[in-house]
């Protein structure tokens, strides 16, 4: 178990910000860290890591102090076991892929598991290839592989997907969660992607100018007028198509796009564009396993 | 080390002894089979480095100050001795210049190559010299000056002065002999450049033996007539 | 008489010091940037002056530029220009004795720049010369830095080469270097602690200023 | 009109690969480059902007020619007026945020474009930090504050938006729609989300393995099956709750979660995790406009 | 005897740099990653032996090693160490001479690495060492280069502190600088031309092998 209290004064898009967070994550957590771009998500995970001094608080891992402002124990990052996946991948660049991920194992003679990220991150034909040479998708791929590789007790993961193509994406999502309850590990992902997030997490800490402003389960974080009893959504116009008397609407809701037939009249301020509500009154869906 | 090196005697020797010290050591070590070896700089760095305990048998100076000086701090057998007298020439290696004291104040001498007085005793020669003559403050501004008698002459030979103030010994030289056209200054008009050697302390008896042997060559009928033939009096 | 050597000295190491950015800094980005094969061959010839014991490289130097040379003789008839005894010829000397000092920092920081910066520049339409000064230059002032160093410091410290073409001309190529040791090989070994004293504190000031400068100025960017 | 035709050989995961495209970018075209991690998509939108030679192929704007194999001809970055958005963001270390932007300036007088792009990217009060001290979703918005304060003829975006939140992704979107719009530029973009695509693209090039495989509007290259007359979604079971005889499913799709419930039994098979499908033979959606 | 003198300066820039290269690589990252205050004057002192003239310097450890000095006497005494007029003082001086062309390269290397490379090596539990010799190291290869040539090179080159200190005693301290300039000052200018010309083919090979090799090493990384 972590407890934390962590404080520190950044600066931010509105002049001075203070990260002022309290928060604690059981052994075997899925959290995710949500919210705005500059709400403090990476300094939080630095803090946890070691990288980043708060200048005031505590960090406590069940009986060990990490950090404490008070009594100036500040652990240094090589004993808190974590594994961390930075934002701009810091990939070693005197080091080809698989050199990356070896020098991450603990132990030169786990190198199974590092085969396996290897094969897993679908590296197995770049492994000699150098960092320089890679798109950036594989050296995030590569990150998290090493990040991986050490198996550690607490994964920190700073939008380790972002670049990935949806196939991919989806692939590591399961084998993050995977690892995840296999080792048992407690995990803090940042993600921008609700359906991600809904995906992954246990518990969703959504971040606003450096405070905590709501936790709680995904769904209930992401859905709140959503899981109404009745059917709506939220989506957008693409394409309207005026006919003689109807207008057919091409509506965007996630990836997919449906047509909606109405009258010309009646949908006549609705411009290609705008954001819409799609809802159903009497709505009795099929639900049909795909495979 | 070898034997042969370890049995070689060192002799400290001023710059402008450098030639005429080939000619000794040889017809020394001919005589007696004793290995010499030299190692040839400037009388000041001489002294600083014996001080320091350079492994040096027999220091044959360019004048009397230093020996002296190292005479009175210890580091000598016996006081020092005069073994010659150095003797000054003008000279230049340019074919169109034919050396004299007039000559120095022409336009077509820039640059006059002195051995540096406060540090080099054929400088404090050169300087008295001139001022006798009155030419001093004339020439003063044309002087160029070299740490030891080597560096004047590596002026005057490259060219880069046209003219300078050297010792007899060099211009004698087997190298030089031909090389140019010097003059020789009155020896009357500069006090006299007396050259003194020390005999140095050593802690090995057989090296210190065979340094007196060299020493006491250096005051033989000898090295006197070999010193002569550099333009050395006596 | 000290206080005119002190000030030969630095009126030589900044001088020097100043051509040779001008010089450097283009040649080390050359080198850092060219693909050419004979860029080994560019490299070793930057560091010959390095090898070179200072001595030989003066003993020749007073060979080439003496009045008997064809070169010394061109440039004193032509353009009044005498390179032995002469300030002139201590900065030449110097320049060509420092040179590795700047170029071989600042090329190894062009070389260690990521070449995204640069290709950024480019895809801004930013042509070469603005790059170069823009963007190029201020992400090397480590390197730059020790360039400058060395070179200033490696002039003031210059001596070999100041005692083969210099003639020890007061104020005009008596440097303090030539002066404390005109003072050891006399003997008078109080006035070459008393120079070298001063030379010393000196030298500390202003290094010590500049790190002290450079030192805050980094932590600005870094925090 | 930008005509090109590429060929170079990269390494990839599945060893060499030949990159070989052919393409024809009208002007005023928005075009979507979407592919895998490792498809080509960087190496494509480098070669287009004279960061990286291709080995054989010409790339000609009208009647300029910018790259052509034969005639050795290889036109500088600089004169090819582009603006591009490094995946990498590669930015000025030497600079703060204003100057990054400001040193794009064509000329100095244009702050007027600089200060709105500052503006807009929410950067005003940062406007004096360093590059160093930025989150990652900051540092992306500089590069594309860049890249755009220029007004380049030709735009090159590499995921350009990854790193940003959902709300401050919209609006960049639009942004960079209306910027696209007024001035008539031609863009690229390579992005991996199929939602901002069929929202941003005119037109979408799949690349597979350095080939082009699928051309075509982006409705048409993710709807397929999709745009039926009958309406349905692809979701996923995010939690399946047994009551006496019916269950409940809760289904993610797009950021939407919606309950369905069935008979048990129907539904047996069905487990949390599972890809579903969720049609509904008559469906007569009501659309709202939001706001 | 002129091949002698070569091997010997070509021991001494060897075990020199080999020397700097262990003492200078800790010391350039400790004062490249320090935050004391006291660095810039550390780092003024890491610069001194540059600003003081070779031959001031050699006057000074000549005194300070002597056998009339206090050192100089209790080092002979108890560990039979001679450190003036003797090889083993060459590479002493030497070491201090060159210490700051080894640092100073190498401490701009360090200081323009980007941190987050140090940090991803920490967050794989690698200790500072594992991270120093693994990450960092190889990681600034232009900038260790630089540090050992130029110090190798300015050994090579060195005169005048082995001029002072060294006594010019063949096979112990005549390294060819030394043997060259003796050549000069007896007017042996052939001798001295001939010497001369083979330090410079020499050094120039090697150099040139240096650079070569690192210019290979270097595309296969950047290709
Ligand atoms: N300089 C290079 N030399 C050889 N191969 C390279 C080079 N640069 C990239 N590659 C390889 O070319 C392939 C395509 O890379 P590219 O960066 O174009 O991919 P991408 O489509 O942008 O992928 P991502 O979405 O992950 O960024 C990759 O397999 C990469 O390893
Ligand atoms: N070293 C620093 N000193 C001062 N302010 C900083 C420092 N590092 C980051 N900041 C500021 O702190 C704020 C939070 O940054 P942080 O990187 O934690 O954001 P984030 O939530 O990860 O955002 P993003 O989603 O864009 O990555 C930003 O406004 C940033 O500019
Ligand atoms: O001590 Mo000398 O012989 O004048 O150079
Ligand atoms: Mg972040
Ligand atoms: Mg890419």
């Amino acid at each position: 178990m972590i407890e934390c209290k962590l404080k520190k004064e950044l600066s931010a898009a509105e002049g001075k910000m203070i990260l002022n967070v309290d928060f604690r994550l059981n052994e075997g957590d899925f959290i995710v860290l949500y919210g705005n771009s500059g709400a403090g998500k990476t300094s939080i995970l630095r803090m946890l890591s070691g990288l980043l001094s708060p200048e005031d608080g505590y960090i406590n891992q069940d009986s060990n102090v990490w950090f404490n402002a008070e009594k100036k124990i500040d652990l240094p990052i090589q004993k808190r076991e974590i594994g961390l996946v930075f934002q701009n991948y810091a990939l070693f660049p005197n080091m080809n892929i698989e050199e990356n991920i070896y020098f991450s194992l603990p132990q030169k003679k786990d190198k199974k598991t590092a085969e396996e990220l290897i094969e897993l991150m679908e590296l197995g034909n770049l492994r000699k290839q150098k960092i320089q040479q890679l798109s950036g998708g594989q050296q995030q791929r590569v990150a998290l592989a090493r990040a991986l590789a050490r198996k550690p007790k607490l994964l920190l993961l700073d939008e380790p997907l972002s670049a990935l193509d949806h196939g991919m994406r989806t692939r590591l999502q399961e084998y993050i969660l995977k690892l995840h309850k296999t080792y048992n590990l407690t995990t803090i992902l940042v993600s921008h992607d609700p359906a991600e997030i809904i995906k992954m997490a246990d518990k969703v800490m959504v971040l606003e100018n450096g405070k905590i402003t709501k936790t709680g389960p995904p769904i209930s974080i992401f859905s709140e007028n959503k899981l109404s009893g009745k059917f709506q959504f939220t989506g957008e116009v693409l394409a309207k198509i005026d006919e003689e008397v109807i207008s057919i609407l091409h509506i965007l809701i996630g990836n997919n796009v449906i047509k909606s037939v109405s009258a010309k009249d009646e949908i006549a301020h609705i411009q290609k564009g705008d954001k819409v509500l799609v809802a159903s009154k009497a709505f009795n869906p099929i639900v049909t396993k795909i495979e | 080390k070898s034997e042969k090196e370890s049995d070689a005697i060192k002799i400290a020797t001023a710059a402008n002894m450098q030639f005429a010290m080939n000619d000794l050591i040889e017809t020394f070590q001919h005589e007696t089979g004793i290995k010499c070896e030299t190692v040839v700089t400037s009388s000041g760095k001489l002294t600083a480095q014996i001080k320091a305990g350079a492994p040096f048998d027999v220091f044959v100076s360019a004048d009397l100050k230093y020996p002296n000086t190292l005479f009175k701090e210890g580091f000598g057998e016996e006081k020092p001795k005069v073994y010659a007298n150095g003797t000054l020439v003008l000279w230049t290696t340019s074919e169109k210049i034919e050396p004299s004291l007039d000559i120095l104040s022409e336009e077509k001498i820039k640059h006059i190559a002195v051995a540096n007085p406060k540090i080099a005793p054929y400088g404090r020669a050169t300087e008295e010299f001139l001022k006798k003559a009155g030419k001093f403050d004339d020439l003063e501004s044309k002087f160029v000056f070299g740490e030891s008698i080597s560096a004047v002459n590596r002026y005057i030979h490259s060219g880069s002065a046209e003219i300078g103030f050297t010792a007899k010994s060099v211009v004698l030289s087997p190298k030089m002999k031909n090389i140019g056209n010097w003059i020789e200054i009155d020896p009357s008009q500069y006090s006299a450049i007396q050259q003194a050697a020390l005999l140095l302390k050593s802690e090995q008896p057989k090296t210190l033996k065979n340094a007196r042997k060299f020493y006491e060559f250096l005051f033989s009928a000898k090295a006197k007539k070999i010193l002569e033939e550099y333009g050395y009096r006596s | 008489m000290i206080w005119e050597s002190l000030w030969l000295t630095l009126k030589l190491a900044l001088i020097t010091t100043l051509l040779l950015f001008v010089i450097g800094t283009p040649l080390a980005y050359w080198l850092s940037a060219t693909k050419s094969k004979s860029k080994p061959v560019w490299e070793t010839l930057v560091s010959m002056p390095l090898i070179l014991p200072p001595t030989v490289l003066g003993f020749y130097l007073l060979i080439a530029f003496g009045q008997s040379s064809f070169i010394g003789k061109f440039l004193d008839d032509f353009f009044g220009l005498q390179l032995v005894f002469s300030f002139s010829g201590l900065v030449l000397a110097s320049v060509i004795y420092s040179l590795p000092f700047m170029v071989h920092p600042i090329q190894s920081g062009f070389s260690s720049l990521p070449i995204h910066l640069k290709e950024a520049a480019y895809s801004l339409g930013k042509s070469k010369t603005t790059t170069f000064f823009k963007i190029m230059l201020p992400n090397i002032k480590p390197a730059l830095l020790t360039g400058i160093v060395l070179s200033f410091a490696h002039t003031i410290g210059e001596f070999g080469v100041v005692l083969m073409i210099g003639g020890n001309l007061p104020g005009e190529t008596r440097v303090a270097s030539i002066a404390i040791y005109d003072e050891v090989e006399a003997l008078n070994y109080s006035n070459a602690n008393t120079l070298s004293f001063i030379l010393f504190v000196l030298s500390f000031a202003i290094l010590l200023s500049v790190y002290l400068i450079n030192n805050k100025s980094l932590n600005r960017i870094v925090k």
